[in-house]
């Protein structure tokens, strides 16, 4: 949101039993029933600090003028504040925060050519109620920093004057290029009632509750109109008194114009409508483009593409803007990327990553920026473990789980004497434990080669020596490819049947074809996975694309589904980090996979299942599923991690 | 005595430099602080190659070893919990200092393509070393749980703070290196590099001068390792492959060897011509080859070389 | 120790070695005649290898992959040397590298754009998916016996046209003193054209014999270069005969390394430490006998005899 | 000559390339002071033996003996050391480097270890100041700021000179100092190697007859890697087996 204009709504509350720092944070509260309000409020404060708004419009109903609306431009507000009304629980407080004359004049200039009376207030001396000044010093912004104009309610204003001033303040601010937040202060469901016991119910909170849900929707006509339909209905005692204010203390009638105000404020953005709209969702997306590994890369950015398709190219229902990134495979390179995106882009969620000493450079520099990372392959122990993070989730799976599925398959079959091997670097080493965590059975060998190595005839003479009954292997991308391309060529593909994990899939078969006949691999999904997201996307990406796509750009799919279910579940505020984490912990979307849930580190809990490679109805070579291995399979870090929701 | 254009392209280089820091917060885009940084990080790598490389005419396909060795001094203290820079940067020099004495000890009996050939042997065995040891890491590397840290003096977690640090370091390696170079000491080096033979006949023996300049380079490469730790927070046995030996001789040759200053234009045109092309095209690649070519072709002696000499060709 | 195993695995590096030598023959003919250090010669296996695998699915004929692989990459080395690379023979082995490295760049990306990033499909030709008898209980696979042959008959070939033929007469002359075979009236410019475009034929040849066993993508060429790069250096810069004798060494090394290491070095070492250490060591053996040939004998084992 | 020891006494050198034998077993006394020259055909051997004498070239058999001292395992750079300079037959200077500065560096090389870092060489006074003494020595005083490379050939055998001289030689090794050189060049240059006679021992392999006489104290005239003749210039003028080697009727071995 770095448009100008009103950036930032609050309702908020000053109700001097929790408007003190101790009422506030040391534990003092008066009742216990305020604790969720003082939370709104530090929430609301949380909320300013990371809008960085250039300035704080405030109109409290305590600042009261009768004849003129009075605009504070004083450039700095400094004093010492005693509660006019609670001498006993605010007195003495300090307070120097910085003014912003020009935004003031401006106002009050508008104010002016629309006829409306108002006096621009430049000195020392005007005085600030609390309503004005504690929510502010208490809450909002604490360090004092952001400059505020306070502006009064004026008993002789009408409802059209007090929703005029409302647009104003919009338009001023926009015009002079401000990101400026109204704050509201007092509630809709004030109830001037004495003892604090006695404070405003359920039925009144109601009322915030609605008019908030009213302006959130969007729906500035029938808030207006459900207002002033409130105010002829006398549903609620003190509004109905309203009508006859004359009689009334003026608190009752300040309450209605302050909601003409907030009102006016919430329809002057209509200007700035398109603003609010502008907002973009921005998704940085990092994989590897370049290079032998570029395949992958590309399965992932076409699967990308076709999410935005199905989603109308909008996430969470807003504009979406991608900026794919290549990492060449290199994690200082994929960091530099990261740093980019996330301080030159600004985007608001980054995914992506296949591999998985990249994931370890990006991923804490993306959470520790307060961002959300959305892994859509990379999956090492240390995410699922120790080092998981409220920021961080994963639509694919736990490196381990994959080889652990592989072994408990071998293992169920009675398998014994396999020659298991992998290339000698760190993920090799983690697929041969995690298919020892299932598989119990004796294993005749176990054969580190050298990373990126392309002939294997000599390791392959030396496996045919050891005539095992099966051999598990993990060898990605092109090493894959040479290894089962020699292994057919030496005839073993017949005699001894091959188990492998992340090594035959869509990326390598077209490359192998009938090579791979008959080879087994474990996996979460499967083109050929029966459930209707699944069918949906393997038909579309093949339309579209031309080729059949793999797991690594099913989980892209995914990423980008699970990003669109969190903005849509937070109306699109992508400043509510906590809401949008709180909603993808639900894994509400279709998933390619079928329904799932995550575990508590944020990884999916998912089935596994057995594939083989078989001749196609087209005649060329696929994996299809033969049976499931593990229902709901949790990984098995997942206890290291002490994230607790 | 250099010829005027290239004082004043120097100096507005180094003022260019200092000032990406006020630009970057006045535009907001505090990227282009990590961008820079990373680059002066690669510009100290690359005028440390050039030292043995340009001046010594010892062609070190290997430099990238000494940045690993150097990242791995600080992060394996790190991970054991000792976060001091002033025990992690000292450490990273010495220990690669030391490598590269060992490596020269040997390698210096060679010359021309062999020894081009048998410094990137040291280099690939140290790289498969790196990833099969698991106790660090091994091929997933080792994330910097903290960056390094000065006790409070120096705080490189605030971005223009390392920024300037790592400024300050090129700016005193280019001194420092200037002073080396026209010293007794840079003179052997670079009289050994245009005539080994009349050395020895005058009474040189080349060996220990050009053996401690192998020394002083890898110490240097390795203070630039520890930096780039830093910068990326990670380290990876990935930084001792060979193509980024290759790399960095790519921007020393690019920039101009036999000059301090041709390396530090050499990193910056990579690595910026890295950055911008391939936010332009996935295809970066096919353009930044053929650029690479014409360089070699048109410009003889590097971009540095191609703004005018001094009058008399300064040794 | 099962000797029959032995046996295999030895016939195992020499297939390696003879299939590195493909690729040495090239580069050590260029890098000896003419002085030029090419980092690009794994590029032009790359393309020697893309254009075979091209011609075979869209001929379906190995044997016409075979010609077309060898002439494309003929006329493509041909143009890059008088392109890129003619002027750079008198440069400094530095500016080499440099233009050669952005010639790989230029390569792998331009093969990306025509071919894509996916690795092409690529098999054994039919006719030579088969096995053979070549001692009691040793079956080897066809195709490597026929890379072994055709290794060991370029070797021949090379090793009659430097020595024999008043073409490779010139070729030597060119090595030993350019300008003055240039003074004898000699087109020395064509000359080294003509060997630079026979030398990137020897690459493809290694290329388009490796597709069908190895991974054809984009990149594939650096992986091999450097193994190729050890051997001439070990075998002697410039002499064929040392690409050959580096070429087998080395692929007898790898090879022997990678199966029987482990179990000796357990006997040493004890079985879990040599789990450790063995597969980190294998990986280092080419670099390590480099080394040690580099420091005893910096000329190499077999030192070309010229100058 | 006093009977003290030889300055230089060489004993049995034999240095073999593959199966020819380039010096076949030479014996050879310098004494202090003394000009001897080595004459003999193109291929006798004369660049071997300096090769030996200088460290450049190991022999496979014999002995040096350097004032007092046997340098036979000594490397080239120790012999420099010691006080024994050379020149080369094709010249070899830093051609980067100007005339002053290829002359500093052979005062560099023996005023102390180069493991100096911090003051520019070339604004050494202690390195400049001599170095320039003896380009002025030379004759090339007022060139002294030129690039070497840039120098005539004439010019460039004189700095070769000069960086022999800078090193404080006992005694110097010249490899055909007048090569190439047109008359009045090489007049210039016997004009300067005269004056360094009797302050340098010097062993002068050449094939101009008319500096040999001019210059040469003794005279050792080699064939097919053999000293043949050893002697006064009146005595190798009247030996029959000089004249036979230089009229063509070679001797066999």
């Amino acid at each position: 949101m770095s448009h100008s204009g009103l950036v930032g709504v609050y309702l908020s509350v000053h109700t001097p039993r929790y408007c003190t720092y101790d009422a506030a944070f040391a534990g003092k509260l008066a009742h216990p029933d305020f604790q969720a309000v003082r939370d709104g409020l530090v929430a609301q404060g949380r909320h300013v600090a990371t809008l960085a708004p250039d300035a704080i419009v405030i109109n409290s109903c305590h600042l009261i003028a009768t004849f003129p609306t009075v605009v504070d431009g004083t450039p700095r507000h400094a004093g010492v504040l005693t509660a006019q009304e609670a001498p006993e629980l605010i007195h003495g407080v300090a307070y120097d925060f910085p003014g912003d004359f020009e935004l003031a004049a401006a106002l009050v200039e508008r104010g002016r050519a629309a006829g409306l009376p108002c006096t621009l207030a430049n000195d020392v001396h005007y005085p600030l109620d609390y309503g004005t000044v504690m929510p502010v010093v208490c809450y909002l912004d604490r360090a004092q920093r952001i400059p505020v104009v306070p502006i009064s309610v004026c008993l002789s204003a009408d409802l059209d004057e007090s929703f005029a001033w409302g647009r104003h303040i919009a338009r001023a601010t926009a015009a002079l290029g401000r990101r400026a937040a109204f704050v509201a202060s007092g509630s809709v469901s004030h109830k001037l009632v004495r003892g604090p016991e006695r404070w405003p119910g359920a039925a009144e909170q109601e009322l915030d509750h609605r008019l908030a849900q009213l302006i959130a929707d969007g729906e500035y006509d029938k808030a207006w109109a459900w207002l002033r339909s409130v105010v002829r209905q006398r549903q609620l005692r003190h509004l109905a008194d309203v009508l006859e204010f004359r009689a009334k203390p003026k608190e009752a009638s300040v309450r209605v114009l302050r909601l003409m105000m907030i009102l006016g404020v919430v329809v002057g953005l209509l200007a700035g409508q398109a603003a609010r709209a502008a907002e973009t969702v921005k998704i940085g997306f990092i994989t590897s483009l370049s290079g032998p590994a570029g395949v992958i890369g590309k399965h992932m950015k076409d699967s990308v593409e076709l999410a935005l398709d199905h989603l109308g190219r909008k996430v969470g229902g807003l504009d979406t803007e991608v900026i794919y990134g290549d990492d060449q495979r290199k994690p200082d390179v994929g960091k530099q990327l990261a740093d980019e995106m996330l301080k030159k882009h600004k985007v608001n969620f980054v995914s992506g990553i296949i591999w998985s000493n990249v994931m370890l450079a990006v991923a804490p520099t993306v959470t520790g920026a307060g961002t959300i990372m959305v892994g859509t392959n990379a999956g090492p122990h240390e995410l699922s473990g120790k080092m998981c993070n409220e920021l961080y989730f994963t639509t694919s799976w736990q490196n381990d789980q994959t080889p652990e599925a592989m072994g408990k398959y071998m293992q169920d079959q009675g398998i014994n004497d396999v020659y298991a091997m992998a290339p000698n670097y760190a993920a090799g080493k983690d697929m041969i434990n995690g298919f020892k965590r299932y598989f119990k059975g004796r294993i005749v060998d176990e054969v580190y080669t050298k990373l990126g190595q392309q002939d294997y005839q000599a390791e392959i003479s030396q496996l045919r020596g050891k005539n095992p009954k099966a051999v598990f292997v993990f060898y990605p991308g092109d090493m894959g490819i040479q290894f089962l391309k020699q292994y057919a060529q030496a005839g073993l593909r017949d005699q001894i049947p091959l188990y492998s994990v992340y090594t035959v899939d869509e990326t390598t078969l077209p490359a192998v074809g009938d090579a791979a006949l008959g080879n087994f691999e474990a996996r979460y999904w499967s083109p050929d996975l029966k459930n209707e997201a699944s069918q949906r996307y393997v038909a579309d990406f093949k339309k579209k694309f031309g080729y059949t796509p793999s797991y690594y750009g099913a989980q892209s799919y995914d990423g980008i589904l699970l990003i669109d279910s969190a903005v849509r579940a937070v109306k699109g505020d992508l400043s509510d980090k906590k809401g949008m984490v709180a909603a993808m912990r639900k894994a509400d979307f279709k998933s390619t996979r079928g329904k799932f849930t995550f575990n508590v580190n944020h990884t999916p809990i998912e089935n596994f299942y057995l594939l083989r490679a078989v001749k196609g109805p087209g005649g060329e070579t696929e994996m299809q599923i033969q049976k499931t291995i593990f229902e709901n399979h949790k990984d098995a870090y997942y206890h290291e991690c002490p994230m607790k929701w | 005595m250099r010829s005027r254009a290239r004082v004043l392209t120097l100096l507005a280089g180094l003022l260019a430099l200092g000032l990406v820091p006020l630009v970057a917060a006045l535009t907001q885009q505090p990227f282009y602080l990590d961008l820079f940084r990373r680059i002066m990080i690669f510009a100290i790598a690359a005028v440390s190659l050039d030292l043995i490389l340009g001046f010594g005419g010892m062609v070190s396909f290997g430099h990238a070893a000494y940045l690993g060795i150097g990242a791995y001094a600080v992060a394996i203290p790190a991970f054991y919990g000792i976060h001091s820079g002033l025990v992690q940067w000292p450490l990273a020099m010495v220990l690669s200092g030391l490598a590269a004495l060992a490596i020269g000890a040997v390698s210096l009996r060679t010359s021309g393509v062999s020894f081009i050939m048998i410094t990137l042997a040291f280099a690939q065995m140290l790289y498969y070393l790196g990833i099969s040891i698991n106790a660090w890491g091994a091929d997933d590397g080792m994330r910097l749980a903290r960056r390094s840290q000065f006790g409070g003096v120096l705080d490189l977690t605030n971005g223009y703070v390392f920024y300037y640090v790592v400024f300050g370091l090129l700016l005193t390696l280019l001194w420092l290196g200037n002073r080396l170079v026209h010293a007794r000491f840079g003179v052997v080096i670079r009289a050994a590099r245009s005539n080994e033979p009349r050395m020895r006949a005058i009474g040189f023996s080349t060996f220990r001068y050009k053996l401690a300049a192998f020394g002083i380079a890898g110490a240097i490469g390795g203070l630039a390792g520890a930096l780039l730790t830093n910068q990326t927070e990670y380290l990876t046995p990935s930084y001792m492959h060979w193509t980024r030996s290759g790399e960095i001789m790519v921007m020393v040759i690019l920039g101009g060897i036999g000059t301090l200053y041709g390396p530090v234009l050499g990193a910056v045109a990579f690595l910026l011509l890295e950055d911008v092309l391939s936010a332009w095209t996935v295809h970066w690649q096919v353009v930044l080859g053929p650029l690479l070519v014409l360089v070699v072709l048109y410009a003889r002696r590097g971009l540095w070389g191609l703004l005018p000499e001094a009058r008399r060709a300064d040794g | 120790m099962n000797w029959l195993l032995v046996v295999e695995q030895c016939l195992n590096g020499l297939q390696f070695g003879v299939m590195l030598f493909l690729m040495a023959a090239g580069l050590t003919l260029v890098f000896g005649i003419m002085n030029l250090v090419n980092l690009a010669h794994g590029s032009l296996y790359m393309v020697g290898a893309y254009l075979a695998t091209a011609a075979v699915t869209r001929t379906g004929s190995f044997l016409a992959a075979v010609v077309f692989a060898l002439l494309g990459t003929l006329a493509i080395g041909m143009l890059m040397e008088v392109l890129a690379l003619r002027t750079l023979y008198e440069r400094d082995h530095l500016d080499q590298v440099l233009a050669t490295f952005g010639l790989i760049l230029f390569f792998n990306e331009a093969v990306a754009i025509v071919w894509g990033r996916a690795a092409l499909f690529t098999a054994v030709p039919s006719a030579l998916s088969g096995h053979i008898q070549v001692l009691p209980g040793i079956r080897y696979p066809a195709y490597r016996a026929v890379i072994i042959v055709v290794g060991l008959l370029v070797a021949l070939l090379l090793y009659v046209v430097v020595t024999r033929t008043r073409l490779g007469m010139l070729i030597r002359a060119g090595a030993s003193n350019r300008t003055m075979v240039g003074a004898l009236g000699v087109n020395i410019r064509l000359l080294y054209t003509v060997v630079f475009g026979f030398g990137a034929a020897l690459a493809a040849l290694g290329g388009l014999m490796a597709g069908p066993i190895y991974t054809v993508l984009p990149g594939m060429g650096e992986e091999i270069l450097i193994q190729v790069f050890v051997v001439i250096v070990i075998g002697g810069i410039g002499s064929i005969r040392g690409a050959l004798a580096g070429a087998v060494v080395v692929g007898m090394v790898d090879t022997l390394g990678r199966a029987f290491l482990r179990p000796m070095l357990s006997t040493v070492i004890g079985p879990s430490a040599a789990d450790n250490a063995g597969p980190a060591l294998a990986s280092m053996l080419i670099y390590i006998l480099m080394a040690a040939v580099l420091y005893f004998r910096p000329q190499g084992l077999f030192p070309a005899l010229r100058g | 000559m006093p009977t003290a020891e030889p300055l230089l006494a060489v004993r049995g050198l034999i240095k073999r390339f593959g199966g020819l034998v380039a010096t076949d077993g030479i014996d050879l006394d310098v004494a202090e002071g003394e000009t001897l020259a080595v004459i003999g055909p193109n291929g006798a051997g004369k660049t071997t033996l300096i090769g030996q004498l200088s460290g450049d070239l190991p022999p496979d058999a014999g002995s040096i003996r350097f004032a007092g001292v046997d340098v036979t395992a000594l490397p080239a750079p120790a012999r420099s050391q010691r006080g024994l300079a050379r020149s080369f037959q094709i010249t070899s200077i830093f051609r980067e480097f100007t005339a002053l500065d290829n002359v500093a560096l052979a005062v560099q090389a023996h005023a102390g270890h180069s493991f100096r870092f911090w003051t520019p060489a070339f604004t050494e006074r202690a390195l400049r100041e001599p170095a320039r003494a003896t380009l002025e020595r030379v004759g090339l005083g007022a060139r002294a700021d030129v690039v070497a490379g840039t120098l005539a050939h004439g010019e460039q055998r004189q700095l070769e000179i000069a960086m022999a001289l800078a090193t404080r030689p006992r005694l110097l090794l010249l490899d055909e100092p007048v090569a190439g050189m047109g008359a009045d060049e090489s007049q210039r240059m016997v004009r300067l190697l005269r004056e360094l006679r009797g302050r340098h021992t010097i062993v002068l392999v050449e094939h101009d007859m008319d500096v040999v006489w001019a210059l040469a104290d003794r005279i050792a005239v080699m064939v097919y890697g053999r000293v043949i003749a050893c002697g006064t210039p009146e005595a190798i003028r009247a030996n029959a087996e000089v004249r036979r080697a230089y009229l063509g009727e070679e001797v066999p071995a």
